[in-house]
């Protein structure tokens, strides 16, 4: 499958300690806070009020505009507040405060869809309130709708290539036939003729697992890919599966790809099963201060705190927590916030990995060269975007970066890198703005004088004509 | 004049006795236009044509008017008056006729009548008494010299352009630092020259 | 603000050093400055007909229409030039040939044309008269120190008198093309950190003295740098 | 709930790094020239290492004393100032009088790197120029080649070392004299500079900083398969040009460092390519017998021009157009 040609990545030390843990679900905490933007687009209104009584698979959070997903309850309980608070997205939004009643009554709404065309099946996935689970949290009703014949491969993305986290590798041993199904369906619905799941060769005994329920079918293949970070990135794992490229600015659809994360396709299949939509995540919870660490099955709008403490508590003084993997995650400045769709993994870790390791001076070593897989020079571009030289940026192809950290892990300068070239990308497209409102406003003004022109003219003519 | 001495002669002029590196003609625009490589390479191109052109119309000056007549001392102020006068009739005339090399050049030829080296090289042909073939092909080696050293020099200014420079070595001070670093590496190729020709 | 005679004659030496400050007339000072002699005798040449050239364009000042101004500075330049070379062929003729073919390029020497355009053409004849006096000591005093370093260094000796040279092997690269321009970049970064802060201002009154100012902004944004 | 915990670190991903630091890179290369000093203290004698410790501290000093005047965080941290007064003196004549190489040393790292804004910032390799600089400002001392006499003889005469002024395989080929065997040129035992003999010892360096993936080995190859098929077409003996002069150190130590190369690998051979050209054009025609540190500085100079043609392009451009 893939074409012998590979992109380029770094080696990371894997880390994976929690390899083998089966996802063991968490106790319902005492209360959960569900924010109503959990997606990209726009952010959901509640649809309940203050002490309504919600159940399990709810819809508690609604939007009619077409980028978004619907939010559920993931638990049984009653609403308490809605309030508004800073999320962990560094967003004040409106957060619905449930005080769960550990009954986890199963709402009546929780029925399998009936679906009977390709229109059925978009909006089941919409109801389903799925998004993409492995990061992006771009709603998968809308990746899914795709113009018939445009898509002709389904990519199952358990890569998994972010170090410390197994979640998926779990899932992957625990729900293999179900993935299998589910990926099936999404085929039959949107008539993709070839299915591939990627997985990272670190992972032998999924893609053992795979091969096992696959034997004998021909519409879904199992690519086993190497272990060389970032095979999950999106545009990585479409090349190292396909051998097409997606360049920046594109959609994998227009490609011929579907890349769905391998729990993005399990919880579709157990919602058109059972009906119950999105409300648990899986997560590995770790890191070296972490006393249990697991893979846990938590129920969305947990505090991560509540979730620490289900794992044992802290066995030091943390210093710095991770929303996800350590090359793309996120460090948030405190732990009291809720567990979002698109979490994937909580790493808490003490002063001796948050120290800051100090930079020094480019070398010119080439390294972030070596290892960037679009093919750019972050050495080049972060100084020009030292140099503020927008030119320059653009001409070294800054909105390629999908930010994978490449460069920055194998700067020995320490250098920030990828948070230069993420700065950097938001100043180019500062100036197209600024470019595309002069052009905008030239463009009026032309126009303008053109109409004045014209009223000139067709005064002269009325003149004229009154002349005459 | 053989083949290989009309090669010594350019190659001379490129390479060991390079006009801006070991002679220091030349060196205002060298040191004030090698900032942008594109820059640079007008100015070079505009030099080149500039110093043929002067060396094909002083050599006879020289050798027809004023030495027959005994007013060889009148050399610099005649040389100085001619060179300006034909930048700007090489600018008329580009403007006339080759508008679109006049405005990739126009701006660098006002800049040469007072480049040092265009002087310097019609007044060394006729302290070397070439004959002349061998000025004008002096004066193009020359040129083509001075193209050499403004292309590396670019090269250089370009990436040292936004250093984190010491506080007195800010501007023009490093630029000279670099510019003597690059001038090192031409003495390398000393008497390299005289044996591949066997001069 | 109107200068006093005694200002205007130091005004070259340190503060509007022609070399140093206004970064004016590099090619004979870096070719020149091997041996402190020449030195003394290129800015004594300079000095006469830095001197002579303001005297006269600021004589006539009132004659010489504006449009042709230049191509009058020049001719007045290379006459003064020609006289020089004639004198030293007649006088001096080791000196002339050593400065070789850097004594005609005096013509093409940006301080000379830079004060007729910037200060003789503007101010009265003795006031000229003391500006190139200025300028011309300045040039010489800076093109005598480069030459005192590069030659002491370079060969171990000043002024032909052996110093150095018997006690430890001097390091000939100074007195080569490399050691030019480093010692002439040290000296610019010397007077930098002397005159801290003030060159700026000064930045700005060096392009009206050159002659291609209308057409600097084209050739490099951001201002002329040399 | 459970307890809070403000205050936490936030800082921008990735929040993991590659272990190896500038520091660690820089300490690579001085152990990889630890060979290369092994055969020369024994073909030169003690001196070698009094040469090659005293280049170091005024590195060190130098980097250190540049820093503290331009009132900059110091850098002397980064054994990036060791390196370079390792190889300045690996270029140097072991007979060569100390207060030079110490010029050598300030005009390394004052003039070409502090002067520049220090490491990182320089065009030109300091060490390069260090030694070019010396090379035309002491011509007779940098080519005064005081060296024992051949190695077996020494080991029979038992007296150690011996010192008889004589001349380089290069000088010896550029006169016509008769030349040491290959093997001699391999291991070293002959006459040279003081880093440069063995190529042996070199090349065991180089490929202890290849397997440490300190450099990539495009520059070195590019350069010495340059030289050896010049000299090939040339009508020389190519084992003997390798191994001759500073070929093997410049391509292994001094042509790789990434200041001054270019940053990707089609530029590399390019750059390597370059340097053995100019090399060999160097020991064929000009009056110096070696062309080796010219070479590399002129290649240096046009690393800026290199880059700008060898910019990596993005992925799948061509490819998109090549479908259309």
């Amino acid at each position: 499958m893939s074409s012998g040609k590979h992109l380029k990545g770094v080696h990371v030390n894997h880390s994976k300690n929690t390899a083998g843990m089966p996802i063991i679900p968490m106790p319902v905490p005492e209360r959960v806070y569900i924010p109503m933007s959990m997606h990209i687009g726009a952010p959901c209104q509640p649809v309940v009020a203050k002490g309504d009584h919600v159940k399990v698979g709810q819809l508690i959070g609604d939007c009619d505009k077409p980028v978004s997903a619907p939010i559920h309850s993931s638990v049984s309980g009653d609403v308490e507040s809605i309030e508004q608070f800073m999320t962990q997205n560094g967003r004040v939004d409106t957060n619905i405060v449930i005080k769960t009643d550990g009954k986890q009554e199963i709402a009546e709404t929780v029925v399998p869809p009936v679906i009977n065309s390709r229109e059925d099946f978009i909006k089941a996935v919409r109801a389903s309130g799925l998004v993409g689970l492995g990061g992006a949290s771009f709603p998968m009703s809308i990746k899914y709708n795709t113009k018939p014949g445009q898509v002709d491969t389904l990519i199952l993305n358990g890569a998994e290539c972010e170090p410390y986290i197994t979640v998926d590798h779990a899932a992957m041993l625990a729900y293999a036939q179900d993935m299998v199904d589910g990926m099936r369906t999404i085929m039959k619905w949107l008539d993709i003729p070839r299915g591939i799941i990627g997985i990272e060769s670190n992972k032998p005994d999924a893609i053992a697992k795979f091969n096992e329920i696959l034997a004998g079918s021909t519409d879904i293949s199992v690519c086993t890919l190497r272990q060389v970070y970032p095979q999950g990135a999106e545009r990585v794992i479409i090349y190292e599966c396909t051998g097409r490229h997606l360049i920046a600015g594109k959609l994998p659809a227009d490609v011929g790809c579907i890349v769905s994360n391998v729990t993005s396709v399990l919880k579709l299949q157990q919602f058109l099963t059972t009906g119950m939509p999105l409300t648990t995540k899986f997560l590995t919870v770790d890191g070296n201060i972490v006393a249990k660490p697991q893979n846990v099955e938590v129920p969305i709008g947990t505090m991560i705190c509540d979730l620490i403490e289900h794992c044992g508590g802290l066995t030091g003084e943390v210093k710095k927590i991770l929303l996800g993997g350590p090359m793309m995650g996120r460090a948030i400045p405190r732990d009291d916030f809720a567990i979002l769709k698109s979490n994937n993994a909580v790493l808490c870790f003490d002063e001796k990995f948050a120290a800051q390791r100090k930079e020094t001076a480019c070398i010119n070593c080439g390294r972030c060269v070596a290892g960037c897989p679009m093919n750019l020079m972050p050495a080049r571009l972060s100084r020009a975007f030292k140099d503020k030289d927008i030119d320059a940026l653009r001409e070294y192809n800054v909105m390629s970066c999908m930010d994978c950290g490449c460069c920055a892990y194998s700067c020995p300068a320490r250098k920030q890198l990828n948070f230069e070239i993420k700065q950097a990308k938001t100043l180019v497209m500062e100036d197209d703005k600024k470019k595309k409102a002069k052009a905008e406003a030239a463009a009026a003004k032309e126009a303008a004088k053109a109409a004045e022109a014209e009223a000139a003219k067709a005064a002269a003519e009325a003149k004229e004509g009154g002349n005459k | 004049m053989s083949l290989t001495a009309a090669f010594y002669i350019v190659l001379s002029a490129i390479i060991t006795n390079n006009y801006v590196l070991s002679k220091f003609l030349g060196i205002c625009p060298f040191l004030g236009v090698s900032k942008k490589l594109d820059n640079a390479m007008g100015m070079s191109v505009a030099v080149i044509i500039v110093m043929v052109v002067a060396t094909a119309v002083t050599w006879p000056i020289q050798t027809y008017l004023l030495d027959p007549n005994g007013i060889g001392y009148m050399q610099t102020i005649v040389f100085i008056l001619v060179i300006a006068a034909l930048v700007q009739m090489i600018e008329i005339f580009l403007k006339k006729y080759i508008p679109a090399l006049h405005k990739a050049l126009g701006i660098y030829l006002p800049l040469i009548t007072t480049n040092c080296a265009v002087l310097g090289v019609c007044v060394l042909n006729i302290d070397n008494e070439y004959n002349f073939l061998q000025s004008i092909l002096n004066s193009f080696g020359s040129g083509v010299g001075f193209t050499v050293a403004m292309f590396l020099f670019a090269g250089v200014r370009s990436k040292i352009e936004t250093n984190d420079y010491p506080e007195a070595f800010k501007g023009i001070a490093s630029t000279l630092v670099a510019a003597s670093i690059t001038s090192l590496c031409f003495l390398g190729f000393s008497g390299m020259l005289e044996k591949i020709f066997g001069m | 603000m109107k200068k006093s005679k005694l200002q205007i004659l130091t005004n070259g030496i340190i503060k509007e050093n022609p070399v140093l400050v206004l970064v004016l007339g590099t090619c004979p000072t870096l070719a020149i400055s091997t041996q402190a002699i020449n030195g003394i005798g290129m800015g004594a040449c300079v000095l006469v007909v830095l001197t002579c050239s303001n005297i006269i364009i600021s004589a006539l000042k009132k004659i010489i229409p504006d449009t042709v101004r230049i191509p009058c500075y020049i001719t007045v330049i290379a006459t003064f030039v020609t006289i020089v070379q004639l004198v030293l062929k007649a006088y001096a003729p080791a000196l002339d040939k050593a400065l070789g073919v850097y004594i005609p390029l005096i013509v093409v020497n940006c301080i000379i044309l830079g004060r007729a355009e910037a200060f003789a053409n503007k101010n009265s004849v003795v006031d000229s008269a003391l500006d190139g006096i200025g300028m011309g000591l300045g040039y010489t005093l800076t093109a005598t120190v480069m030459a005192c370093i590069r030659e002491l260094i370079g060969s171990g000796t000043l002024f032909g008198a052996t110093i150095t040279a018997n006690l430890f092997s001097p390091f000939t690269i100074l007195i080569m093309a490399p050691g030019g321009f480093f010692v002439f970049g040290c000296l610019i970064a010397l007077v930098n950190k002397l005159t801290k802060g003030k060159v700026k201002e000064k930045r700005v009154n060096k392009c009206l003295t050159c002659p291609g100012a209308e057409f600097c902004n084209e050739v490099q944004e951001g201002g002329c740098d040399k | 709930m459970a307890d809070k915990h403000t205050n936490l670190i936030v800082s921008a991903a990735p929040h993991v790094c590659n272990p190896t630091d500038t520091a660690t890179i820089m300490r690579d290369v001085v152990i990889a020239l630890i060979p290369a000093l092994a055969v020369s203290t024994y073909v030169f004698g003690i001196r070698a290492i009094l040469m090659t410790v005293i280049c170091a501290a005024a590195c060190v000093f130098f980097e250190w004393a540049s820093r503290k005047i331009m009132h900059r965080e110091n850098t002397i941290g980064d054994w990036s100032a060791i390196v370079t007064g390792v190889i300045l003196a690996f270029n140097l004549p072991v007979g060569m009088p100390f207060w030079m190489a110490i010029i050598g040393c300030f005009v390394a790292i004052v003039v070409v790197k502090q002067i520049f804004g220090g490491l990182g910032q320089n065009f030109a390799n300091p060490a390069i120029v260090g030694r070019i600089a010396l090379f035309i400002g002491f011509a007779t001392p940098m080519t005064t080649w005081s060296v024992t006499k051949n190695m077996s003889q020494a080991i029979i005469n038992n007296a150690g070392v011996d010192a008889v002024t004589g001349a380089t395989p290069l000088a010896m080929w550029n006169a016509g004299a008769e030349l040491p065997s290959n093997l001699e040129m391999f291991l070293g035992t002959i006459n040279g500079s003081l880093g440069e003999v063995s190529a042996l010892a070199l090349l065991i360096g180089g490929i202890y900083l290849v397997v440490r993936k300190v450099i990539s080995p495009a520059i070195p190859c590019a350069f010495i398969g340059t030289v050896a098929v010049l000299s090939l077409i040339m009508g020389f003996d190519p084992i003997f040009q390798v191994c001759a002069g500073g070929v093997m150190l410049g391509a292994i130590f001094m042509a790789t460092d990434y200041v001054t190369s270019p940053i990707t690998t089609s530029g590399r051979i390019i750059f390597g390519i370059g340097c053995g050209i100019i090399t060999m054009l160097i020991r064929a025609y000009a009056s110096y017998p070696e062309g080796v540190s010219f070479a590399i500085l002129l290649m240096n100079i046009l690393t800026p021009h290199i880059d700008s043609i060898t910019r990596s392009k993005l992925n799948g451009v061509e490819k998109k157009g090549a479908k259309k």
